[in-house]
């Protein structure tokens, strides 16, 4: 097990005495194995206990601790020292308020998430002895790879249309409201679109692309939305051709969760 | 919240950039430098051979829907770069934008006719 | 300070804890519900869990079934009342969450697939792919979104419950963004707060797995439960800790030692063919397997790396890239990225790990614990139904089964507890926030908190591990009632409100080394082997003095109190525990 | 109050900070050029409305120094809009076969062999009509 000097450089915040954020450098003897969570626990624990950054499963699971590290926003549990040079700069994720230190605020992500109905809208219950649907392989991979989201909020981090307009929902919220539509179980599409086909939706989406590019779970919410985009412009289409056409699940069912 | 008009602008922002990736650089190179490189002859473009084409009223709308889908793809690609520039005055990009757009589709439409009806 | 009232207060917002909630606005939208997480609901720990969850699935399989696992798998410690209503309702809340949208693994026929698990005669165990708990937990998280009566408290640390006239008014929390405590004056309170690994220095266990709910409850005067029963899993990443899940095992992984021998079959597990065969060989229950691995290092058959000390070899390069790739992606990543090994074309290295509290609040009733208007479930909870070793697979089960139950009966009991008296409740809070003021104010003192955890870490693993002896024990109780003395005197360096881990870390240091004593003193009072427990002094199991649970009770600032109550048998009598062979 | 969060603004040259920024910036500008195009072509149309000698004219324009490098420009810039726009297009329409999602490189190749067929009648067309 070798030993390796590292120098982290850590964005730090303390609202009660600073008024803007300021880089402090930390001398981190590291194990070659280790992660740059390793590193920053080893400051907190033995340099400097005033350190605040999230983190727990340290298994790339729980989403707490994304942190842009030289410059790109990734797991800090899975950011590998052999991957990274001697000097580490840390910031916490962009476009989200510093409460301190590495640590943002999320409310906002949160009520998005919150907004786009990311729940099950069934049609009705199942018909099975046990009381489960059947889906196909072909229809859980349809669905599935929007559902390994771990909400860790890197890709919001490197989104320039998240930063420059406050309302969007932005990619993980609409990744998930995708992975609902396009669940075989669920028949929410109509009542999501209030949100998700709105001003603050997909719209403002413009494809850069780099939320897929850095998201540790290859949830692809690029892709997400874009297919969100030709589904809610046929409806679209298609509301103006035959208006008043009955929709299954449509924003006058109330989404009980109830089943 | 309400479901956005966008389908209208951004169906024709999709459509535009999928037929103008399909034919722009091909009809950039038979119009403008297929001639002078050589690979056809100027006769190739006479007159009377491109009013065989343009003239039809096929060929004429062929074109004008072309030239419309251009226009409304690139109107919509430069509102959200404006935007992207730190221009967030977005209904007034929107109005100029499209406007321009607007305007170039009548003045194909125009010319257009001209050519073939 | 401000004053939250509510009617229901749910403390952790996992498995259990969501499960609680949405049971709650299910059964009444007009009950007010206060959900409080000291992370953010999606970080809980359920979602590190990845093998699967247990319920009755096949036609051939039967709750008797399930239940004899249990009971079995639980050395017979288990309260059979309690596992025989657990098994009869897990096939029911494994089908509510699919109706929720979880994307398990199905069959070629679009049912539920599911998969066999260490200690279960047949296979039961519903999966997600390897991330079972991941998407249980965001399914329970984002369906609870749909209901407006859940009001959520994210990074809200609870410190103390408010227990007051018999009976539990509320709880105390640290709102962590302002730093400010909060009083939440509650009818009933939910605890959900999961295990407590973190108290040993090697574990599965996320940051937050510290032992809260079940230190406040103890301190509130409610006794621990069985808390000398500590699972190893036997298949974690050297270093890092980090699981392979029992699914490895469940596809067919093996386990051999350093001569390539399949050494499972030493240990009574055997024939080692045909292969797989369950409740055989690499599909016994955790104890003996981990048990297994003590000896084999004893021998010194195990293998040396030289990084990480000694290992086994798990070993599924047999079951081809494409099947590991459909049911067990994620392990694959974790083993190559923080290991360097693909288990597709190399044996991975593997040591037993810290991973599960048996042990937990002790439970009348299934979900009520003796203190009125005080409820738990999930891995806090000893409901009993995993004895001394829980299977496999169980345990998200349980969080979805008790967690709704815990949810339903706060809801059922509201009326007839009545109004919280206002009184006492400020009353203690004031102590609440007294206490917590002067643990920002005491003065430095050369005590640390990661010097006083890593001591503890130390002093468990060392006296209180997989094998224990009289010895062991004595010397880790006094290390703890040393620590715990030394705990009084740490200082924060960070005095701070915003966001302050120094203050937190040390709470939660505080709740592990009160739950640390409580382990080493029951373990030392238990003079048997059973299960997880395993003492060399003592290596029978004693039926006729220990067929019964420990509880340890709070005693201030002195050693807890160790005292016993039977287990409820109904159907199966204590029974040497068979595996392998033909059982 | 003393909780108050920093927010961090974005910088308004924000689209020149990263690489994938500015790959993104090129790809959204050549929509101008897609524009400048559509403008050569109007204008042609009007030409030819006029009579042989004014759509001569133009064409001469076109085809002089001026004129070359303008549809040189042209050239570069929509091939980067084709190519941008089709190495997207998995992510818009993913193929699906059987029950598996096909390799995105598959969608992407097949726009390209679709562009490559379709500029190839063209010219062959126009050439020998
Ligand atoms: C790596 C791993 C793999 C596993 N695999 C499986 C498996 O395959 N099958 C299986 O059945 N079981 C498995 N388990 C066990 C199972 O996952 C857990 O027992 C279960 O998820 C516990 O859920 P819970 O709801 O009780 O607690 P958790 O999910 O741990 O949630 C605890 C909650 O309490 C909150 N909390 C804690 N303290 C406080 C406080 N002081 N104030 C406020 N909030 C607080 C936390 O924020 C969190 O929301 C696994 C466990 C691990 C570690
Ligand atoms: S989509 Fe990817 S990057 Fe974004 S929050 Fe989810 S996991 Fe993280
Ligand atoms: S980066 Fe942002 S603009 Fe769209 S494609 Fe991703 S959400
Ligand atoms: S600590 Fe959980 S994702 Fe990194």
């Amino acid at each position: 097990m070798g030993e390796r000097q590292i120098t982290l450089e850590v964005m730090r915040y303390r609202p009660e005495t600073d008024t803007e954020p300021v880089f402090q450098t930390y001398a981190v003897p590291c194990q070659e194995e280790w992660v740059v969570l390793d590193a920053l626990n080893y400051v907190k624990d033995n340099l400097d206990r005033s350190l605040s950054f999230r983190w727990s499963c340290h298994m790339a699971v729980c989403g707490s601790c994304a942190m842009v590290v030289n410059g790109t926003p990734m797991l800090s549990c899975k950011a590998f020292l052999r991957d990274l040079p001697d000097t580490i700069q840390v910031e916490p994720l962009r476009n989200f308020p510093i409460e301190r230190d590495l640590v943002v605020v999320l409310d906002d992500f949160m009520e998005k998430l919150r907004s786009v109905k990311p729940y099950i809208v069934p049609k009705e219950a199942p018909a099975t002895p046990d009381g489960t649907f059947r889906q196909s392989t072909k229809q859980l991979k349809m669905f599935k790879p929007f559902a390994m989201c771990i909400n860790c909020l890197a890709c919001y981090s490197v989104c320039p249309q998240y930063g420059l307009n406050e309302g969007f929902a932005g990619p993980a919220a609409l990744a998930l409201a995708h992975r609902y539509n396009a669940d075989s179980r669920d028949v929410g599409r109509k009542a999501r679109e209030d949100v998700v086909a709105s001003n603050v939706g997909i719209w403002e989406c413009t494809f850069v692309g780099a939320c897929s590019e850095v998201c540790p779970k290859d949830v692809d919410p690029a892709a997400a939305i874009q297919q969100t985009k030709i589904a809610s412009t046929v409806d679209y289409f298609t509301d103006l051709i035959l208006p008043g056409r009955k929709v299954k699940g449509g924003p006058g069912k109330a989404a009980g969760g109830k089943a | 919240m309400a479901r956005s008009n966008k389908p209208i602008v951004w169906g024709l922002f999709a459509g535009g950039g999928t037929v103008t990736a399909f034919l722009s650089p091909v009809l950039v190179l038979v119009l403008g430098l297929a001639v002078p490189f050589g690979l056809y002859s100027a006769e190739d473009l006479s007159y009377d051979r491109v009013m065989a084409v343009i003239g039809n009223p096929l060929g004429a709308l062929v074109l004008f829907g072309f030239i419309t889908l251009a226009l409304w793809h690139a109107a919509h690609r430069t509102r959200t770069t404006v935007h992207d520039l730190g221009i967030h005055n977005d209904a007034m990009t929107a109005k100029v934008c499209y406007g321009l757009a607007a305007l170039g589709t009548l003045a194909a439409a125009v010319a257009l006719v001209q050519v073939a009806f | 300070m401000e004053v939250i009232e509510t009617d229901v207060a749910i403390v952790g917002a996992g498995g259990a804890g969501l499960s609680a909630a949405i049971a709650v606005a299910e059964r009444d939208p007009n009950l007010k519900i206060a959900l409080l997480s000291k992370v953010y609901p999606m970080r809980s720990h359920t979602c590190a869990a990845e093998g699967g969850a247990a319920g009755v699935a096949k036609d051939e399989d039967s709750l008797d079934k399930h239940f004899d696992d249990t009971v079995s798998g639980g050395d017979w410690l288990c309260d059979q009342d309690a596992v025989e209503w657990f098994v009869e309702r897990a096939p029911k809340e494994l089908a509510r969450i699919e109706r929720w949208g979880c994307p398990w693994s199905r069959d070629a026929d679009g049912k539920v697939a599911v998969r066999p698990f260490g200690g279960m005669k047949i296979e039961r165990t519903w999966y997600a792919a390897d991330k079972t708990g991941f998407h249980i937990l965001h399914t329970l998280f984002q369906t609870s979104l749909q209901f407006p009566s859940i009001k959520r408290y994210d990074e809200y640390y609870s410190t103390d419950l408010i227990a007051a006239d018999g009976r539990c008014q509320g709880v105390m929390a640290i709102e962590m963004r302002s730093g400010q405590l909060k009083t939440f004056a509650a009818k009933t309170v939910i605890i959900a707060t999961g295990g407590a690994g973190r108290v040993f220095p090697f574990t599965t266990n996320g940051a937050i797995k510290t032992g809260d709910g079940m230190a406040m409850a103890y301190r509130a005067g409610v006794p621990l439960k069985d808390m000398e029963f500590v699972q190893y899993h036997p298949t974690g990443l050297p270093g890092t800790g980090i699981l392979m899940t029992e699914g490895c095992r469940g596809e067919g992984g093996i386990l051999v030692n350093k001569d390539g021998y399949r050494y499972l079959q030493d240990y009574g597990l055997g024939p080692p063919d045909p292969w797989p065969r369950k409740k055989a060989m690499e599909l016994g229950p955790r104890d003996m397997l981990s048990q297994a691995f003590w000896h084999e290092q004893q021998k010194g058959r195990t293998i040396q790396s030289a990084s990480y000390g000694d290992v086994v070899h798990l070993d599924m390069r047999h079951l081809g890239q494409a099947l590991i790739d459909e049911r067990l992606p994620f392990v694959r990543d974790l083993a190559r990225s923080y290991l360097g090994v693909d288990m597709v074309t190399d044996p991975v290295p593997v040591r037993p790990v810290v991973h599960y509290t048996m042990g937990g609040i002790h439970m009348e009733n299934l979900v009520e614990t003796p203190l009125k208007g005080l409820y738990a479930a999930g891995e806090c909870a000893c409901v009993s139904i995993n004895g001394s070793n829980r299977l496999g697979s169980n345990s998200l089960t349980e969080c979805l089964v008790f967690g709704r139950e815990a949810g339903q009966r706060a809801a059922e009991q509201i009326g007839s507890l009545g109004a919280v008296n206002d009184t006492l409740v400020k009353e203690r809070a004031e102590a609440s926030r007294q206490a917590l003021a002067d643990l920002h104010m005491r003065p430095h003192s050369g005590e640390s908190v990661s010097g006083i955890r890593r001591e503890m870490h130390d002093t468990m693993e060392s006296g209180a591990g997989i094998y224990r002896t009289a010895d062991s024990l004595a010397q880790t109780c006094t290390d703890m009632a040393n620590l715990r003395d030394r705990f009084n005197r740490v200082a924060l360096e960070d005095k701070s409100a915003v966001y302050n881990t120094d203050l937190i870390q040390a709470l939660e240091l505080q709740s592990m080394v009160e739950i640390a004593e409580t382990m080493a003193h029951s373990a030392t009072k238990r003079t048997e082997s059973r299960g997880s427990h395993q003492r060399l002094d003592f290596a029978q199991r004693d039926d006729e003095v220990f067929l019964k649970h420990s509880l340890a009770t709070y005693n201030g600032q002195a050693a807890p109190t160790i005292d016993y109550r039977d287990v409820v048998i109904t159907k199966s009598q204590p029974a040497a525990r068979v595996y392998g062979g033909d059982v | 109050m003393s909780n108050r969060p920093y927010v961090r603004p974005m910088a308004p040259s924000w689209y020149m900070q990263e690489g994938r920024y500015v790959r993104y910036m090129v790809r959204e500008v050549t929509c101008l050029f897609i524009a400048l195009h559509a403008l050569v072509l109007i204008v042609g149309a009007f030409r030819l409305s006029q009579g042989p000698e004014a759509f001569n004219g133009y064409l001469q324009a076109l085809w002089g120094p001026a004129g070359i490098l303008l549809g040189l420009v042209l050239l570069v810039t929509t091939v980067i809009h084709s190519c941008t726009w089709f190495n997207l297009t998995p992510k818009a329409m993913p193929l699906w076969i059987g029950d598996k999602k096909a390799p995105g490189w598959i969608v992407v190749a097949a726009h390209y062999g679709g562009w490559a067929v379709v500029s190839l009648v063209i010219l062959v067309l126009v050439g020998s009509l």
